[in-house]
């Protein structure tokens, strides 16, 4: 008796009944919707970003000014006060910064490239850390180990120090000025190459338990190849925690972005995203033109922790044992 | 039957959601006598988790005792404030939760749990305390207890670590045990000796046991009395052997069905179709109305109370004598 | 960690810290301490090892020169009491006698040859502060004579920069050269200083902290009444006059323009805005037959001189003075301050016309403009990136698309002085080394000859050539005649303004702020000199 | 253990082999180091010799193998605009970066494990809701700002705080510390906050999320049947269970305190590291950046190693030897 009782090694059984309380709650909330429907803050969060994405995709159409056009810019309205305040003027409701660039449209398309870059940064990262995942989690031995390497050295480089040196090499292969486009593309590989390591951990380890499970044997067995049994059985049991990943990931990526711009690499002067506008308008802080910096910093602020605060109810919600 | 230890009188459970409050445990009452083990049996969700916590005082926000007395040898202890309550638990009721696997903290070394257990209710010095600990060790049947006492939960089989939580629950020589499932979740074989040993204990020291199951088989072997439930209401509550062999409430009827599936989940009850309802639809009348072969109008109308029927009492209107004589 | 352990841990902490404040808390008492911040740092101590303003004034206090310049940048004695020209290739240098190097060696001629020769070695960036081809005599223990192979009215205008240096004590200490950018190991004068000014520098955290000291065995009186100062390099703007409020420093540079105001405001300190004698301007490729990243192709419009005006009519340097710059800056019509050319004020700069800018495009054959690509720095000027931004939104009203390239100066600079000159159109600052307009019309606007190593056109970017202006520049060094002289270069400049070779911008304002608490002197070569800094004592 | 500490030092030496390759491969492209050596008025040619005699015109590979070799032999190279020693640079300013990460990472622990315990504890009071929406502020707005906003209150308005640099230190060996002075505590406050700001809410997000976890688990519920006292539940059980994921990941955080203390380290002109480095991208040293990055990456492989075993103390039932008892 004794000698089976030291060996702990057996998978527990699993538990067939929860604590009655919390059966009782999953009754209640046994849908998302429901339990969205009970977390206010949810629902407002759930709004500002809605709003925030809709201003963002609407600003060509509701800006008063196309703050990338330089011929819309001019200097004699620089450095305007918000309408509110003695000097300021319409249509500048917001004010203006010293190259007379309106801060409403200047906000309006900052919130739309760094959602820009956000998202992609995101889904760059997504797509290289499920992949890896996958592939590590499903093949295992060597190439697991060589991937979970791999891991371990970007996980020495923190995002910005590797967008400083992707963006030292790149500028310095294509020289010259970068267009916005390839730009963006630059800092979305950045946050891509820095952000994938906790999907490609996250999904592995959920494949691992996955592909013991019957329904992949099974599906072994009938002859399906490794690439669509992954996709099409294992991938759908790992998107609720990936797509928590995201969520949060998303207001990091933002984030980075604006960080990035602190160090030089970010997006240019010229073309704002909210972490820019950022950047210059903290120069402006002592001198008492604080609305160049803090309607952009509202704004990133707003944005970030409504999507977080989506991210954590997400996290709370798909996750049974929080219920 | 002896000396009362718990009684409990009309409990009623209630959380309160944001659709309104819910009724787990509607107006529940049962006694344990001194050395007596009482079963409960149900299907999963039936009410009888939630009526061990109610008892024990472990009913966590959004739910609360909205009605009824628990008291524990004549002393109401449902209404205590919180220390005077913790100081019951452990003290006067012990409580063994069904996963071995789980209650014990794993971070903490088996002995230091039973001492700091100890400790929380008794004036014993560390030393004294940990004697006592390897005694208890040794009474819940772990060998080489005083080297075991050092090791950490994780080094222990499931069917030792539910001796371990017996030990716990018993350190503190409590009047009244709560057994929640203390064997579902171990192995057949182990399930036996844990309930061999839990008898031996409740005779010795004289406990009287609150013995949580939906394993009619478990009861069958161990229970003095039992009390059916569902739907958070008390079905029939008797005599083993005069539920066991002679049930008289439909559902218990249907349940009895139920005993040589043995180690099986009886979730779903094959001699009575359909399910228990969920809390929010519980219906009008008696809870088990839409299920009951044997129903007829009164039952949707007007909820049964408990009748003394042979040794056992009865929620049925069946066996209403005014009905019959109608 | 049993208790006893933590206590005794506990006293032993709190008796070191006791100790320490003892320590650091004695000499900061009674001393009249400077303390003061920069945006770069004092890299090296080696006075031959960078030429960058900065350093070269703090190197300033320490270390002397033969001849040096006072606060209106006329030349001054230093270490040389006079000096004459017997004919006009030798100069002889009459040394000034009971000078001593802070470790008490006494200064001779020897220095003099010793330090003549280590500037001009190979890894000293201040070669050209001597002229190359001049040999240094000993005459006798304080005399000593610069022959020259031919005339050069302006030999020793650059002098100041150079800082005579101990000959002993470079050769005890294994320093007789430059260190160059290769060394496997620092030099011993990289992190120390043995000069004879009036300051000695006690610690050197290269970055970090530089620590000056009263020098007591200086030769001379000393303005200054401070008995310490000590420099920090603090690199964000806001954070450097976050400092200078709240009184943790006493001397910043630069104060950012927005925040001058703030500064002004505060009651503790105002901001000192003399003009500078660096002169930002744009330059323009017309060297290449395509332009690089532009939609013409096939052609180089800027080789076109009705573009050239074009851009230089488009862009309001008014309004950038007054906006940009906040009113700190002088529109210039030259490349080269006014107060380093006494005829400057002949020349007026084209106005800004708009409408002729326009036509001026169609003229040239560009009615709906064109586009290309413009170089910037956004961390060398004072608003570098933001006169750029307002250059492109300027050009884009004669329908230039610009995509502007605004980068750190170091990718800059690396782009732009890349071998064969890798920009379109460029915004530059620049400061005569040898205050002179000769450096202009030589290295600026001097025509770019493949292979030669002159340096004549080394920073004409954009390869604006004019052979006149070469012959002009010739002239001008041997002209030894101040009116003829003068003539001489007007007539340079004037060529440059009639072939719109280049777009001077302005002279940017100098940006100090200073305590009001701290008197100080402040002279257009943006060099803060110690030995002209006095403190209030508390 | 033997094995397995082998195995992770091999792990950590090609990690640290492949980080030098990448970043020295890379650094060719940060720029022209030859134009921060040299003065604007160099000419060309000379500009081409120092290219040529700094072996910056050899084939990358060559370059790296050079690198490497003098990398084993702990010579770290000199510096291009100090003209300095990489290693006595990056020795003079390492314990400002690792006193101020140091800090940051207390102040992180403590305030975000006692807001998070708080936060779980009292989930539904309104101080609870307060932190968690002011804890977001810390990654809702960029570090530099954040830095910026601090000095403009502390340092300009108030006065309270110094705005930048390390205050007095005191010279300990080679190790400077401003732990001894009462201008040298003062100069940490600020900057550890910013640094640990955003650290601090992760932490404190676990720590709730974990607690939250923990006290619904069956052991929690146990020993409160057990009639513990809620003290003893809460802070003894319960935190200790929480403490163990936590620890993990603000050890695995430790990293990336360091690297951002680029950030902060520039805001507040600390005399660290990263203020080093960033100086050395901005003036393209190439010798100071691959050794800062090298010297991030070998700290980071300890932290990790390190953080593997202490889990392994904490957590019984990770303990290998004791499988056997």
């Amino acid at each position: 008796m004794s000698g089976r009782d030291i060996d702990a090694g057996g998978a527990p059984p699993v538990p067939l009944q929860a604590a009655t309380p919390g059966r009782l709650a999953r009754w209640r909330d046994s849908d998302l919707l429901a339990s969205f429907l009970r977390s206010k803050t949810a629902i407002v969060a759930l709004l500002a970003t809605i709003l925030m994405v809709g201003l963002a995709v609407a600003a060509p159409l509701i800006s008063p000014q196309n703050p990338y056009d330089p011929a819309q810019l001019d200097l004699i309205n620089s450095n305007l006060p918000p309408i509110w305040q003695a000097d300021g003027q319409a249509p500048f409701y917001l004010g203006t910064d010293d190259q007379g660039r309106d801060v409403l449209s200047a906000v309006l398309y900052g919130l739309r490239l760094s959602l820009i870059v956000g998202v992609l940064g995101v889904i760059t990262s997504g797509i290289i850390g499920i992949a890896l995942g996958l592939i590590a989690g499903y093949a295992g031995g060597a190439l697991d180990t060589l991937i979970m390497r791999v891991a371990d050295v970007q996980l020495t480089f923190p995002a910005i120090l590797i967008a400083l040196v992707v963006d030292g090499v790149a500028r310095a292969s294509f020289g010259g000025a970068l267009d916005v486009g390839p730009l963006i593309g630059l800092i979305v590989i950045s946050i891509g190459l820095s952000f994938w390591v906790q999907y490609a951990r996250t999904v592995r380890s959920s494949v691992m338990v996955e592909k013991g499970k019957d329904y992949v044997q099974a599906a072994r067995l009938i002859g399906l190849t490794p690439p669509v049994i992954l996709v099409r059985h294992v991938l759908p049991n790992v998107t609720g925690p990936v797509f928590v990943i995201a969520t949060i990931n998303l207001a990091l990526a933002i984030i980075t972005e604006a960080t990035l711009s602190f160090l030089g690499t970010g997006l240019p002067e010229t073309m704002p995203s909210l972490g820019t506008l950022i950047r210059t308008g903290n120069r402006f802080l002592f001198s008492g033109e604080w609305w160049i910096v803090a309607f952009p910093g509202l704004a990133l602020a707003g944005l970030v922790i409504a999507i977080n605060l989506l991210g954590d109810w997400l996290r709370d919600a798909l996750n049974p044992k929080l219920q | 039957m002896s000396e009362t230890i718990l009684s409990v009188r009309d409990l009623t459970v209630t959380f309160d959601t944001r659709r309104g409050p819910l009724t787990a445990i509607d107006r529940v009452s049962f006694d344990i006598g001194r050395g007596e083990i009482l079963g409960v049996v149900g299907e999963s969700g039936a009410g009888k988790s939630v009526t061990g916590s109610a008892v024990i005082g472990l009913i966590d926000r959004p739910g609360r005792i909205s009605g009824g007395e628990i008291a524990l040898r004549g002393e109401r202890i449902d209404n205590l404030p919180p220390e005077a309550m913790r100081r019951v638990r452990g003290r006067r009721i012990g409580m063994i939760f069904q996963d071995p696997l789980t209650s014990l903290d794993p971070l903490f070394r088996v002995g230091d749990q039973i001492v700091e257990t100890l400790r929380a209710h008794t004036e014993l010095s560390a030393r004294a305390a940990r004697t006592r600990a390897i005694d208890l060790l040794a009474e819940v049947g772990i060998p080489a207890p005083e080297r075991r006492i050092d090791g950490y939960p994780h080094e222990f089989s499931g069917g030792m670590r539910q001796r371990v939580v017996i030990a716990l629950a018993l350190a503190a020589e409590p009047e009244l045990i709560i057994a929640d499932e203390p064997t579902t979740a171990l192995d057949v074989s182990v399930q036996a000796q844990i309930i061999t040993l839990l008898k031996r204990l409740c005779r010795e020291h004289g406990t009287a046991v609150m013995l949580v199951t939906h394993d009619m088989g478990v009861i069958a072997e161990a229970a003095d009395r039992v009390a059916v439930m569902y739907a958070g209401r008390v079905a029939e509550i008797g005599p083993v052997a005069a539920v066991v062999r002679e049930p008289h409430h439909p559902y218990a009827v249907g349940l009895m069905g139920a005993i040589p599936t043995l180690s099986q989940e009886a979730d779903r009850l094959s001699q009575i179709p359909g399910s228990m309802p969920r809390l929010t639809a519980i219906p009008k009348g008696c809870a088990f109305n839409p299920r009951c072969p044997k129903v007829f109008a009164r039952c949707r109308v007007e909820r049964p109370e408990p009748i003394l029927v042979g040794a056992s009492r009865v929620a049925c209107h069946l066996y209403d004598v005014t009905e019959k004589a109608a | 960690m049993s208790r006893s352990t933590l206590k005794i841990l506990a006293r032993g902490v709190a008796a070191g810290a006791v100790a320490a404040f003892a320590l650091t808390a004695l000499p900061a008492q009674a001393a009249n301490v400077f303390r003061f911040a920069f945006q770069g740092d004092i890299k090296s101590l080696d006075p031959y090892s960078l030429k960058e303003s900065f350093t070269i004034g703090m190197h300033g206090a320490v270390y002397e020169s033969l001849i040096t310049r006072d606060k209106d940048l006329k030349l001054a004695p230093q270490l040389a009491e006079s000096w004459e020209t017997p004919e006009p290739t030798r100069w002889r240098f009459h040394l000034r006698k009971g000078v001593k190097f802070h470790d008490g060696s006494p200064f001779t001629a020897d220095d003099v040859i010793f330090s003549a020769q280590r500037v001009r070695a190979p890894g000293s960036n201040f070669q050209t502060n001597v002229p190359g081809d001049a040999e240094f005599v000993k005459v006798d223990d304080y005399t000593v004579d610069m022959l020259l192979k031919k005339p050069n009215p302006i030999a020793v205008y650059q002098f100041s920069g150079w800082y005579i240096m101990s000959k002993s004590w470079s050769e005890k200490n294994n320093a007789t050269q430059p260190t160059p950018p290769t060394a496997a190991a620092p030099s011993y004068a990289t992190l120390h200083e043995n000069g004879t000014g009036p300051f000695v520098i006690t610690e050197h955290q290269p970055g970090v902290k530089t620590v000056f000291k009263k020098f007591d065995g200086y030769w001379g009186k000393v303005e200054s009444n401070l008995d310490e100062a000590v420099f920090t390099t603090i690199g964000n703007d806001a954070t450097r006059v976050a400092a200078l409020l709240s009184g943790e420093v006493d001397w910043v540079d630069p104060v950012s323009l927005q925040d001058q105001q703030r500064v002004n405001s505060s009651g503790t300190a105002t901001v000192m805005a003399g003009p500078e004698l660096r002169t930002v301007f744009l330059g323009m490729d017309q060297w290449r037959d395509e332009l690089k990243d532009s939609s013409v192709k096939g052609k180089n419009p800027f080789k076109d001189p009705k573009v050239r005006e074009a851009f230089y009519r488009a862009i309001d340097e008014d309004t950038i003075a007054k906006r940009v710059m906040r009113g700190q800056a002088t529109p210039s019509a030259l490349l080269i301050a006014p107060t380093l050319f006494d005829r400057a004020n002949e020349i007026k700069r084209p106005a800004t016309d708009l409408k002729r800018a326009k036509e001026l495009m169609v003229e040239a054959g560009y009615p709906d403009g064109f586009s290309l690509t413009m170089d910037c720095p956004n961390d060398r000027y004072v608003n570098d990136e933001a006169i750029c931004q307002a250059v492109v939104s300027m050009l884009a009203r004669i329908n230039v698309k610009v995509n502007l390239n605004a980068q750190p100066k170091a990718k800059y600079f690396a782009k732009v002085l890349s071998p064969g000159f890798d920009t379109s159109f460029y915004l530059v600052g620049w400061t005569p080394s040898s205050q002179d307009s000769h450096n202009i019309l030589f290295e600026i606007a001097g025509c770019r000859k493949p292979g030669d190593k002159s340096g004549r056109g080394g920073w004409n970017l954009g390869g604006y050539c004019n052979p006149k202006i070469d012959t002009i520049a010739d002239q001008v060094e041997a002209e030894t005649d101040k009116t003829k002289r003068d003539a001489l270069i007007k007539e340079g400049f004037d060529t440059i303004q009639a072939d719109w070779g280049y777009i001077p911008l302005h002279q940017q304002a100098l940006a100090w702020g200073v305590s009001k608490k701290v008197h100080l002197v402040q002279r257009p070569d943006n060099m803060l000199l110690l030995y002209w800094v006095s403190k209030d004592p508390q | 253990m033997l094995a397995f500490l082998l195995r992770r030092v091999i792990q950590a030496i090609a990690v640290l082999a492949v980080v030098g390759l990448i970043a020295f491969s890379m650094f060719r492209f940060a720029g022209d180091p030859v134009n921060q050596i040299v003065g604007p008025d160099t000419p060309a040619s000379e500009r081409a010799e120092i290219r040529k005699s700094l072996g910056l015109d050899d084939p990358v590979l060559l370059q790296f193998a050079r690198y490497a070799g003098d990398v084993v032999q702990g010579r770290l190279g000199i510096s291009y605009q100090f003209r300095q020693p990489v290693s006595q640079l990056l020795a003079e300013r390492m314990p400002a970066t690792l006193e101020l990460a140091f800090c940051a990472t207390v102040f992180a622990l403590v305030v975000g494990v006692l807001m998070g315990v708080f936060c779980a504890l009292r989930r539904d009071s309104w101080l609870a809701g307060l932190f968690q929406a002011v804890s977001l502020i810390g990654i809702s707005l960029p570090t530099f700002l954040i830095g910026i906003l601090l000095i403009y209150l502390f340092s300009v308005t108030l006065g309270w705080l110094p705005s930048y640099g390390r205050g007095d230190t005191v010279r300990l060996g080679w190790w400077t510390t401003g732990f001894l002075t009462w201008s040298g505590l003062k100069a940490l406050i600020l900057p550890s906050i910013t640094l640990g700001l955003f650290q601090m809410t992760l932490i404190m997000r676990l720590v709730r999320a974990e607690m939250l976890e923990v006290l619904r688990t069956d052991y929690i519920r146990f020993a409160r049947a057990r009639g513990l006292s809620t003290r003893a539940v809460h802070l003894r059980h319960a935190l200790k269970n929480t403490l163990v994921p936590v620890i993990t990941i603000a050890g695995l955080q430790l990293g990336s305190v360091i690297a951002f203390s680029i950030i902060t380290e520039t805001v507040f002109q600390w005399p660290g590291m990263g203020l080093l480095f960033v100086q050395a991208v901005q003036n393209v040293d190439i010798p100071i950046m691959s050794a800062y990055l090298l010297l991030v990456a070998l700290i980071f492989v300890t932290i990790n190693l390190v953080v593997d075993i202490l889990y392994t103390v904490v957590d019984p039932r990770l303990r290998l030897s004791s499988a056997t008892a």
